[in-house]
């Protein structure tokens, strides 16, 4: 059983506090996804959960036993990185047996478990290979390899698929997901990327300035984002946010003159921030909308559109459309609220209302 | 370190380039080769010819390993520079992982230390060395040699070993822990073979100077027992008269080394000179 | 009048040729971009077209005159680079500056062109400052503006994108295509990111190993590629592909059992592969679908999931479903094509067929 | 080239140990010049103690400055070393860039043939030199001394060079040309300006064994009147009696230059030896 536990994990580098205080209980099996941009601490907290790193405050622990004090080598984890990380001098086979070599695992087990990884992986024809020889995807795919002969109770990946280019990263990400379904492993995986979040995870925490921002399911934090930043970081292109005052249930006065009615809204809330994905607008009448806003651009992506309108306050809000949708530059279109579209954070505090 | 695998083609033109090298830049060399072969007439009245059966002589060497206690100079200078280069390389590449892998207080300040180490040139403080080696007895041991040229040789080691040890990538080092892997073996078994090439262009770096040396055997090691065959070779440059037979060989012998050296380290040495450029 | 005309053009390093005879005609203030893999011959074109390399065989001509014998300071061009390539010891100014004084512009009208660029591109308060002071997105606008100031006929971009992240990428995108509709000069831009083509482009010009593969329209491409090539690379997640025999119009009977009913096909065409987006697709019932697939991952990104599934064949395809349906791993869907969602293609040459 | 602005603390810091260099690892030089001041019996009575003003002499000074015709030795080496380091440099730099940036035939070869001559030591040749240079009638001229530098300090600094252009961006150097800069312009005003702590740091590594030299100077130029002052110095250094007072002179004045250096390149050096470890 490879439950992961982390306990209050505080980690300062001096004065800077990377992390402030992270408590997170990922199951047995549980594919955990951390995401964040660069600098909010993922990477670091992944490091520690290796043993690579020391936190300054806190525990972690691995089904049920504290490893804090352990080297990474007998923490039972595995880790694939981003650049790799091969040893350039030892073929594949030389790459994955080494850290079972220096477990003091029998030669036949070595053996057994490379040609079982070899066949998950398909890498059978490449075992004598040098990693110089190897293409990117299967450079990665060895270090994937390296990882499952370690058959460890939790599998960490640091950011396995920024290396390689658009086409290869959805086929490695396919296979990692693939992976865990057939392993049914513990995985943590950083990233900043949030599609690859999204498609892979069973949870995913989201960090910020060393602070875990919200932990879900990707369905709660599409749907439900905490606050602000976790609204913003989730869904491409990303949500638009107004400026506006809730003086009375089901309207808010936006802030530079117009209403939206917002069924979400079932009470007074004083300042807030409307957040709307791009899909959240249709383009309606002229005259009656309540938002109204000039198209400065329109990209064309082949199945839909991305309008770039500026808004009469000056402001810029993207709006998704179907590609059939006809209109030109700096014409003034109107925009209506769809239903449920409407995401209502406090200006304030930035966290989401509980509407 | 994936530097593509290098075509037979290229391979041959580096090794023709090698050969030429020899012939042309080295034709100094080629000179002093030829006529330490040569009776003293035949250097001095066709310096360019090859021996022939008249001209041919090995007065030069007779005089060399006779009168000049060769072997002992020659086993001297060897144990010096082999020593001092044993040193100046395992100690180097140790401080130079320290500093690229561990952050501590003023590792950029202790890395600033050594290059400026560089800089200043040893024999300023020869009259220090030497009072020093005077207080502790080392004056007339190759020990004295060894230990000058040890700190000579080391802040440049460790410069260049730094620089390249900081280019291995930090991920591999962090795996390897991960595989259970010490700090030591990680030296040993990672980040010295792929250092390997600037090793040995260190290597060179470091020892031909020390197998050249002139100043300090002069100074602080000049009796007969310790020697080196670059001092013991001065002794048929006369003030007046020179012995151009033995003073050729000397120098011929001399060379030996270079040519050893050139066998050991040319494989490496390629890689890492031209590694620039096939990348 | 800046057209630009690219006549057999022809490059080949040693006996491989990168380009192999490319002829492109482009209008004045269009924007077309070279889209392509790395190591079609994109950059290689645009690098011929600034002067920087000499093309083997082959004609460029600006404006009607033929400029191959002009160094790259005299053809009326400037250029944007990946990696910014700002002059790390001057200042902004000076960076702005160095090309003008070079050809031997006055100084006033030096000043006057940097006034209007930083105004342009709104980067005034910055023009002391060295590039190392600057972030990336400043960088790559004040290489923008190093362009804007040679008042040049044509803009060259070689992807200025690439070195910046996610969400700085699209607002640099942004500022291009906003500066394009002010500036209405030509643009030549290079890029492998199909989404930047898409929407940034007037044309887009689709190479592939040295060859023009398709020039048009975005929405030309995306709607009609001229061949599987340009199928594959337009669009994200990639076209489907599936074998099939179109003995007679109207039905394709698949490799592997089952047959299609494709209302695009007229007539008999023999073998053929059918091009499916991910969209063309409707979940169907299962017992009458035409094609059936086993789910071997669920991709869930907020407002679409991508279904990977496994046809009885042994293939895989990527259907995309609204987020709401409901399908568990390993179930086995049928699939309904929409209707004019088929690409039909030529099996042997690859080509569309011009049904 | 865009490394984070230094911290004045760190700044501090960084000349504080050098001054802690300078009275740690200089230590023998401090007792040089301490000693250069002290009459003959005081240096090795109390060799540590600085001139009081009983033991306070200038007779070493004033015996190399007079006896010694010290100042024309100091003017040689001086002419010598910078005329060798101007040419090594500008060559240098030239061919690096030749080699860093052009694509001809044989550049790779050309770069691993440069890189031999580092590693053999041009001292092997010196017979041939030494013919060579009595043939061109330049035995005992200052021309002569300033080829042989050039020449042996001339494959380092173009090997050390041509790495650091290989880094100076590609596109770097495209922007340039289109912004109408001929290739010379790019070298002056684009490349060099971004390799110029590298160069300083040739500069140092190439200036200081010219300096120091006192081989070729023995046998290429041996002349007094142009007589280098490392081979001035050695004139007080006997086989039995040596003159102390004149060797400390002599030494603290050829400490000199190691100093100006220092003024002179110590900016762009700290930061061409530190840009590996604050980047």
């Amino acid at each position: 059983m490879a439950q992961l536990k982390i306990d209050n994990v505080v980690k300062s580098f001096g004065k800077t506090e990377v992390l402030k205080g992270v408590d997170l209980a990922i199951a047995d099996g549980e594919f955990v996804v951390l995401l964040g941009p660069s600098g909010c601490g993922k990477s670091t907290l992944l490091r520690i959960i290796a043993g690579l790193e020391d936190q300054s405050s806190g525990r972690i622990s691995i089904g049920g036993e504290v490893i804090d004090h352990l080297p990474p080598a007998k923490r039972g984890i595995a880790m694939v990185f981003q650049s790799y990380a091969l040893y350039p001098h030892l073929d594949v086979r030389g790459n994955w047996a080494l850290g079972l070599k220096q477990a003091g695992t029998a030669k036949e087990v070595i053996d057994q478990r490379i040609k079982e990884a070899a066949r998950i992986l398909e890498l059978g024809a490449l075992l004598e290979r040098r990693p110089s020889e190897l293409s990117g995807g299967q450079r990665q795919r060895v270090a994937i390899g390296r990882a499952i002969v370690r058959h460890p109770g939790v599998f960490l990946f640091d950011e396995p698929l920024s290396n390689l280019d658009a086409a290869l990263r959805a086929q490695v990400r396919f296979e990692i997901g693939r992976l865990h379904k057939d392993l049914g492993a513990t995985m943590v995986y950083v990233t900043h990327d949030q599609v690859e979040a999204m498609t892979l995870a069973d949870r995913i925490v989201v960090m910020h300035q060393g602070v875990v921002q919200q932990v879900g399911s990707p369905a709660d934090l599409y749907q439900r984002p905490a606050n602000l930043f976790v609204a913003g970081f989730i869904g491409s292109p990303k949500m638009n946010f107004l400026q506006g005052r809730a003086a009375e249930a089901g309207r808010i006065d936006l802030a530079r003159g117009g209403a939206l009615p917002v069924a979400e809204l079932d009470r007074p809330a004083g300042d807030v921030v409307i957040g709307v994905r791009p899909d959240g607008f249709a383009v309606g009448s002229n005259e009656t909308a309540p938002v109204r806003g000039k198209v400065v651009l329109n990209e064309y992506l082949g199945r839909e559109s991305y309008l770039h309108l500026e808004l009469e306050e000056g402001s810029r809000i993207v709006v998704e459309v179907p590609a059939e949708t006809v209109v030109r530059l700096d014409e003034v279109v109107g925009l209506d609220l769809k239903p449920k579209a409407a995401h209502l954070f406090d200006a304030s505090t930035e966290q989401r209302l509980a509407a | 370190m994936n530097s593509a695998r290098r075509s037979l083609p290229s391979e041959f033109a580096a090794h023709g380039i090698l050969i030429a090298y020899t012939v042309i830049a080295l034709f100094p060399v080629l000179l002093i080769l030829i006529n330490s072969f040569k009776d003293r007439r035949s250097i001095f009245q066709a310096p360019l010819a090859l021996p022939s059966l008249e001209s041919f002589s090995l007065i030069g060497y007779a005089t060399v390993l006779e009168q000049g206690n060769f072997t002992l100079y020659f086993f001297n200078s060897f144990v010096v520079t082999v020593v001092a280069l044993a040193l100046v390389l395992i100690l180097g590449a140790m401080a130079a992982f320290a500093l690229a892998e561990y952050r501590f207080p003023f590792n950029p300040l202790l890395g600033l230390y050594l290059a400026i180490g560089i800089m200043i040139p040893i024999r300023l403080g020869t009259v220090g060395i030497l009072e020093m080696m005077v207080a502790t007895n080392l004056v007339n041991t190759r020990t004295a040699l060894v230990l000058v040229y040890t700190a000579n040789g080391l802040p440049l080691c460790v410069f260049i070993l730094t620089e390249f040890m900081r280019n291995v990538s930090k991920d591999l080092k962090d795996a390897a822990r991960i595989d259970g892997l010490n700090e030591y073996t990680i030296f040993f078994r990672i980040v010295l073979p792929l250092v390997r090439p600037a090793m040995a262009t260190v290597a060179v770096f470091t020892m031909i100077p020390i197998w050249n040396d002139l100043w300090f055997p002069l100074i602080l090691a000049p009796g007969e027992a310790v020697k080196t065959i670059t001092l013991g070779t001065q002794v048929f440059i006369g003030q007046f008269v020179t012995n151009w037979n033995a003073v050729l060989a000397g120098l011929s012998l001399a060379i030996l080394p270079v040519l050893v050296l050139y066998l050991v380290f040319s494989k490496q040495l390629i890689r890492g000179i031209t590694s620039g450029a096939v990348k």
